[in-house]
């Protein structure tokens, strides 16, 4: 297989996660945010199987695991809560929801 | 015989017991309940007091004390307070006092209180009160004196405040009470004093202490500060004001707390630390000298009163200057002699007066009775034997025995002489307001109507009370008589002897002739002005003489101006409070803080990402470079 | 085979670029979806098929649905569009980018390491990752399986259509 | 160098069959329903109408590709190249013979249910870049449906899974010499077949494309060549469900007297029969039917399946 050096795999992971970063701090609607966490959820999964390839170990791979069931239940609330925020506010800025009005 | 002894406890327990079941379930007992609870506990009470009586006679006790310990009150590394009773020779004459006028005052009351609504909580107090006094009174040390000294002090508050419907009541309650807080700070500290130079507060090992240890600093200021105790409960000048003003409660309790008991704790309390204050002469010659200006500025106060009760109230007040005056000049046991006489023909007078007060409908001014003589007998006979004995009639009163005893040691101690003459002074004028008093109340026309007989439970005590008043003078005769020493023989187990025996009995008959001669005048004196009916008039009041005195020689007015006024005015100025505005400000600039960072609290989802992203931006540089 | 991961690299990074910048959603989730697969194929090379598999089946294959599946619902067309991109034009960008320009710097200052470590040598076969899972991370598997039982249970809560309210409730 | 060869030899092989099988198959659908419901079907193109199939290459190739003008014109063009990209790809680990075979990688039915479940998109971002009502409804339903039976289509493959001890579809195949995954498996395989059919959506799972409710579904606006893929499209995935029921359930290329690629492929035919044979047969169900059917009780029996299959394994071994 590829034989790489370990720190263009850890640059590809934290250049993935800065992206997301800015995405994040850039948009306003709330399914681009939630995309943009996902993205650093998966530069940093990357960074794991980075980790565990370096190694020859497993473990890199069931923290992606981890991360990966953690972003599928993350995900499923979050749309919940979409629709919900959908529902109330009729839109899909964050911005609207600076209030705590619930 | 031990198991007699060991009922010690139950002389307080009883009176207590009486008010726990009376204040527990007082509204579900009927009336005839409870005036049998409250009398019977009191009166169960002062039976065992007179059965200890006669033990300690017949058989004296070890150390010439009935000593029980209860329990452990308080132990706290060496501070130890155990909750101890000890019944010698002076708390058995205060015990004999409290339960017996105390009961007599209760059944009094039975008749007297009959048609008020709050009739089980005034006989719940009432109890209380006793359990209060008996409990200082009996106390083997000065925390658990000081206990009972707070609880009459509370039970005084609550029963001079009894009608408090009435605001005037409630003010009256309250200065009684703030009056003598003053005094019991005093005493606080002074029981401070002691504890922290001797290490202890069991009055008997605390006296040892200060015999052996002679005379000190400590011990003069310990003497001040217990005098300051004594002076605030016992009404003494210049914390008198609040006697007068406590007339405001039921009669029976003006009889019961603010004549026979609770005022004369000050003097108990002087003469239990006696030794305290043989060395402190100083303190002790204060003592009598605040004895002697009160009894005088009491007594002329009470000349020029209209209200029945004021007059004895400021004639307690000059009577219990008698006693100081007594206390002062080291007549121990005469100044509890007098105590003892006092509490009787005092107590009579007030429920005489009481009957009178219930007869006219609660009519206290004297210029509106008037001729009750005829119409009362009984209550104009018992007042007479009562007046007589308080002005000191010679040979048939208990009054004059007392006062002629105090008269006579006062005369014979060291610098007695000014204050002889001032005691002189004070039985002529103590003649003069009581029969003043007597003319006006039983003498001349009738002018209010009388609503209501007076009833066998408001008569029994009377009379008791009346036959108490001329037979007790007999237990003390002067050397001229028969030298008859039952009282101070007794109470000497407990007190130090008196110094007078060695005059001569030619002196001892002068004395009494010029003191004969000043109640006489005083008598005579009041006939004159107020004896006929013509001369009977109310502008006597109109002249500033008079003014002065009837307000009583303007303390209030002084104490208004000098203390309260300024305190109030000091109270307002601060009513913004400079020190808190300190506090104010830390809270405010605290809340500033607080109000600007919940402002980053913006709610803007992206801007807390931004924040923690700069966070891990810091974070980062500060792991790689440092 | 290293210039797959390159390659794979480039358009990873390039989508994931297009994907946070597109106005359209679907359009930024398309590129979303592109970035995904091309880790997933970056995992492959990197000697992890099983999870390069999980990437695509689970990321892409159902968690990206379901984002697809609400725009679908809230029928987010040319007017949000038009709203998204009136959004992240201009300025918007000039703060956050410098923030992540920063961070970026920061972290590829710290893994800049030797080169020496050569990762990707073996490949982990599904069985040793199974193995390792069901030995020494058989709580993960629990806590796991918590998780997601909290997710369901909190997602079907959350979406539910809520009772008719009242008048004057908003 | 030689590999190379061979492997592009065997893709064009693949490719080339699978396209023509697909053509071949709209004909034989057409014949074979006829027969079934006692019609003639198409006769008059050519030997037992063969020539039809050409001419309906013909018509829609040179049809007008008509983009509506209302569409999200670069997703309504690449929608419906997924579907049929990912049914390729999915041929590239199914084992035609020992031999013959694009690539015997580790994770083969992985890599299946990742082309599959990547299928989705075809139909969703198809509704959505129509922009039409219908469409979209239609590209719901279809997702919808497509995730929820996507999940059991996985887990009914897990016992065949457990029981080879891989993923490889080479290795399951030879697992199976002695004796049929079927006759081991025969809930996965009933599962594993219904999913099949619901990923295809066709009859009775062709909801997303029922013409009495929605038009047309999600390829309502699509014509010419771009809904010549759509329906393409769905033959190779009928293709694509019977290969794999056959690799994983039927023995694959095992076979007694035959070679093993024809085995393989009269295997497959039968299936496609068999699901020929299921659209002339059953009606269609209703919507909330099916996503009650699939999650309440395929669901939780696939489930059931994997546990007694685990249990049983355990306890032999």
């Amino acid at each position: 297989m590829a034989v790489i050096p370990v720190e263009h795999g850890l640059m590809l992971a934290t250049v993935l996660f800065s992206i997301g970063l800015l995405g994040l701090l850039v948009r306003r609607n709330i399914l681009y945010m939630l995309m943009s966490v996902e993205i650093m959820l998966n530069a940093a999964g990357l960074a794991f199987i980075v980790a565990g390839a370096r190694w020859s170990q497993p473990d890199g791979q069931i923290m992606f695991m981890i991360i990966l069931t953690m972003a599928a239940a993350e995900v499923a609330v979050a749309l919940a809560l979409v629709l919900r925020f959908y529902r109330q506010f009729q839109t899909l800025d964050t911005d609207a929801a600076n209030t705590m009005r619930g | 015989m031990n198991f007699v002894n060991s009922l010690l406890w139950t002389i307080p327990a009883l009176p207590l017991a009486g008010f726990i079941t009376l204040a527990l379930f007082g509204d579900r007992i009927a009336r005839r309940s409870v005036s049998r609870i409250a009398v019977g506990t009191v009166s169960l009470s002062a039976l065992l007091a007179l059965v200890f009586a006669f033990r300690f006679v017949t058989a004296p006790p070890e150390g010439q004390a009935f000593q029980q310990a209860l329990w452990s009150w308080i132990h706290v590394g060496s501070f130890s307070v155990d909750a101890a009773l000890r019944l010698d020779s002076l708390s058995m004459v205060m015990v004999l006092v409290v339960t017996v006028i105390g009961a007599l005052i209760h059944l009094y009351s039975t008749e007297y209180m009959a048609d008020d609504e709050s009739y089980t909580r005034f006989f719940a107090y009432l109890n209380l009160f006793v359990a209060a006094m008996l409990t200082l009174v009996l106390a083997d040390n000065l925390l658990f004196l000081f206990l009972g000294w707070e609880g009459v002090g509370l039970c005084s508050f609550l029963l001079i405040g009894f009608w408090y419907e009435d605001p005037k009541n409630g003010r009256a309650a309250a200065k009684a009470f703030l009056v003598t807080r003053i005094g019991d700070v005093f005493m606080l500290i002074g029981m401070l004093l002691l504890f922290w130079h001797f290490g202890t507060l069991h009055i008997q090992t605390l006296l040892g202490a200060v015999n052996t240890e002679g005379h000190s600093w400590h011990l003069t200021l310990a003497a001040l500060l217990l005098l300051g105790g004594a002076i605030g409960k016992s009404g003494q000048v210049p914390l008198q004001v609040w006697l007068p003003d406590a007339m405001a409660g039921p009669t029976p309790v003006s009889a019961l707390i603010h004549a026979a008991t609770m005022v004369t704790a000050g003097v108990y309390l002087i003469a239990r630390m006696n030794p305290i204050f043989i060395h402190a002469p100083g303190i002790q010659h204060l003592v009598a000298v605040i004895g002697a200006v009160t009894l005088l500025i009491a007594g002329l106060c009470a000349l020029a009163q209209r209200d029945i009760k004021r007059v004895l109230a400021y004639s307690t007040v000059s009577q219990i200057g008698y006693m100081f005056l007594a206390l002062g000049a080291g007549a121990w046991s005469a100044a509890m002699f007098h105590f003892f006489t006092h509490a009787i023909f005092k107590a009579l007078l007030f429920m005489a007066a009481g009957a009178i007060i219930v007869a006219l409908h609660h009519e206290q001014d004297m210029f509106k009775m008037g001729g009750l003589r005829r119409r009362m007998p009984l209550v104009f006979w018992t007042y007479l034997i009562g007046s007589l004995s308080l002005a000191a009639l010679p040979l048939v009163t208990a009054g004059f025995y007392s006062k002629d005893k105090i008269l006579f040691e006062v005369f014979t101690s060291e610098h007695g002489k000014l204050l002889w003459a001032v005691g002189v002074a004070g039985a002529f004028i103590t003649a003069l307001y009581t029969f003043r008093m007597n003319f006006l109340v039983f003498f001349g026309t009738q002018k209010s109507e009388i609503h209501k007989g007076t009833g066998l439970a408001m008569a029994l005590p009377l009379m008791l009370l009346a036959a108490g008043a001329t037979v007790v003078g007999f237990f003390e005769l002067p050397a001229v008589f028969g030298h008859f020493t039952l009282f101070s023989s007794f109470i000497e187990h407990t007190l130090p002897g008196t110094h007078g025996d060695h005059a001569s009995h030619s002196l001892e008959l002068m004395l009494m002739a010029v003191s004969t001669a000043a109640v006489f005048a005083g008598i005579a004196v009041a006939y004159f002005i107020w004896g006929s009916a013509a001369k009977k008039s109310s502008d006597v009041t109109k002249r500033p003489l008079s003014r002065l005195l009837a307000s009583g020689m303007g303390f209030d007015w002084l104490y208004e101006r000098a203390i309260v006024s300024p305190y109030s005015a000091g109270a307002r100025a601060n009513a913004a409070d400079a020190v808190n505005a300190l506090y104010t400000a830390l809270v405010s600039g605290i809340e500033a803080i607080a109000f600007s960072l919940a402002r980053t609290q913006s709610g803007r989802l992206r801007w807390y990402m931004a924040a923690i992203a700069f966070g891990a931006v810091v974070g980062i540089l500060l792991v790689v470079y440092a | 085979m290293n210039y797959v991961f390159y390659i794979a690299a480039a358009v990873a990074v390039f989508s994931t670029l297009m994907a946070i910048t597109r106005a359209n959603a679907v359009h930024a989730l398309l590129y979303m979806i592109t970035s995904l697969l091309s880790s997933s194929l970056i995992f492959f090379v990197l000697g992890a098929p099983y999870i390069a598999a999980l990437q695509a089946i689970v990321y892409a294959g159902a968690i990206m649905v379901l984002f697809v599946f609400i725009i679908m619902m809230l029928n987010q067309g040319p007017a949000s569009t038009e709203q998204e991109r009136v959004w992240i034009s201009g300025k918007t960008w000039v703060g956050p980018t410098m923030l992540c320009a920063v961070l970026l710097a920061e972290l590829i200052w710290i893994v800049r390491g030797d080169p020496a470590w050569l990762p990707g040598k073996t490949i982990i076969h599904p069985k040793d990752v199974s193995k390792a899972l069901y030995g020494p991370y058989i709580l993960v598997i629990e806590l796991a399986s918590m998780l997601l039982t909290a997710g369901l249970v909190g997602a079907y809560h959350l979406g539910r259509r809520e009772p008719e309210r009242r008048e004057g409730e908003s | 160098m030689s590999s190379v060869v061979t492997s592009l030899l065997v893709i064009v092989f693949v490719l080339f069959s699978l396209l023509t099988t697909a053509s071949l198959l709209i004909w034989l659908e057409r014949r074979l329903l006829a027969l079934w419901q006692d019609r003639y079907g198409p006769n008059r193109v050519g030997p037992f109408g063969l020539g039809q199939v050409l001419a309906d290459m013909i018509k829609i190739f040179f049809k007008e590709d008509w983009t509506p003008p209302f569409a999200d014109r670069p997703v309504f063009v690449i929608a419906p190249t997924f579907i049929v990209i990912t049914a390729l790809m999915s041929f590239a680990v199914v084992p035609f013979s020992p031999s013959i075979l694009v690539s015997d990688i580790d994770i083969g039915v992985l890599f299946f249910l990742a082309m599959s479940s990547l299928g989705v998109y075809s139909v969703a971002l198809a509704g959505w870049a129509s922009n039409n009502k219908y469409a979209l409804l239609g590209a719901l339903r279809a997702s919808a449906q497509m995730l929820a039976y996507e999940v059991f289509m996985g887990l009914s493959l897990m016992g065949v899974v457990a029981i080879t001890g891989s993923f490889s579809m080479q290795a399951i195949v030879k697992a199976q010499e002695n004796i049929w995954f079927i006759v081991l498996q025969p809930i996965g395989f009933v599962i594993f077949m219904i999913a099949g059919i619901a990923e295809t959506h066709r009859i009775p799972f062709d909801l997303p494309e029922a013409e009495s409710e929605l038009v047309a579904g999600f390829h309502s606006e699509y014509s010419g060549m771009k809904f010549g893929m759509f329906f393409v499209g769905e033959y190779i995935g009928i293709t694509l469900i019977s290969a794999l029921l056959v690799t994983l359930f039927m023995g694959g290329w095992h076979g007694p007297f035959l070679p093993p690629v024809l085995w393989f492929f009269i295997k497959v035919f039968f299936f496609i029969c068999g699901f020929i044979l299921l659209r002339a047969s059953l009606p269609r169900m209703r919507y909330d039917q099916l996503m009650a059917f699939g999650w309440k009780l395929m669901l939780p029996l696939s489930l059931l399946n994997l546990m007694a299959t685990g249990a049983v394994i355990l306890w032999s071994s």
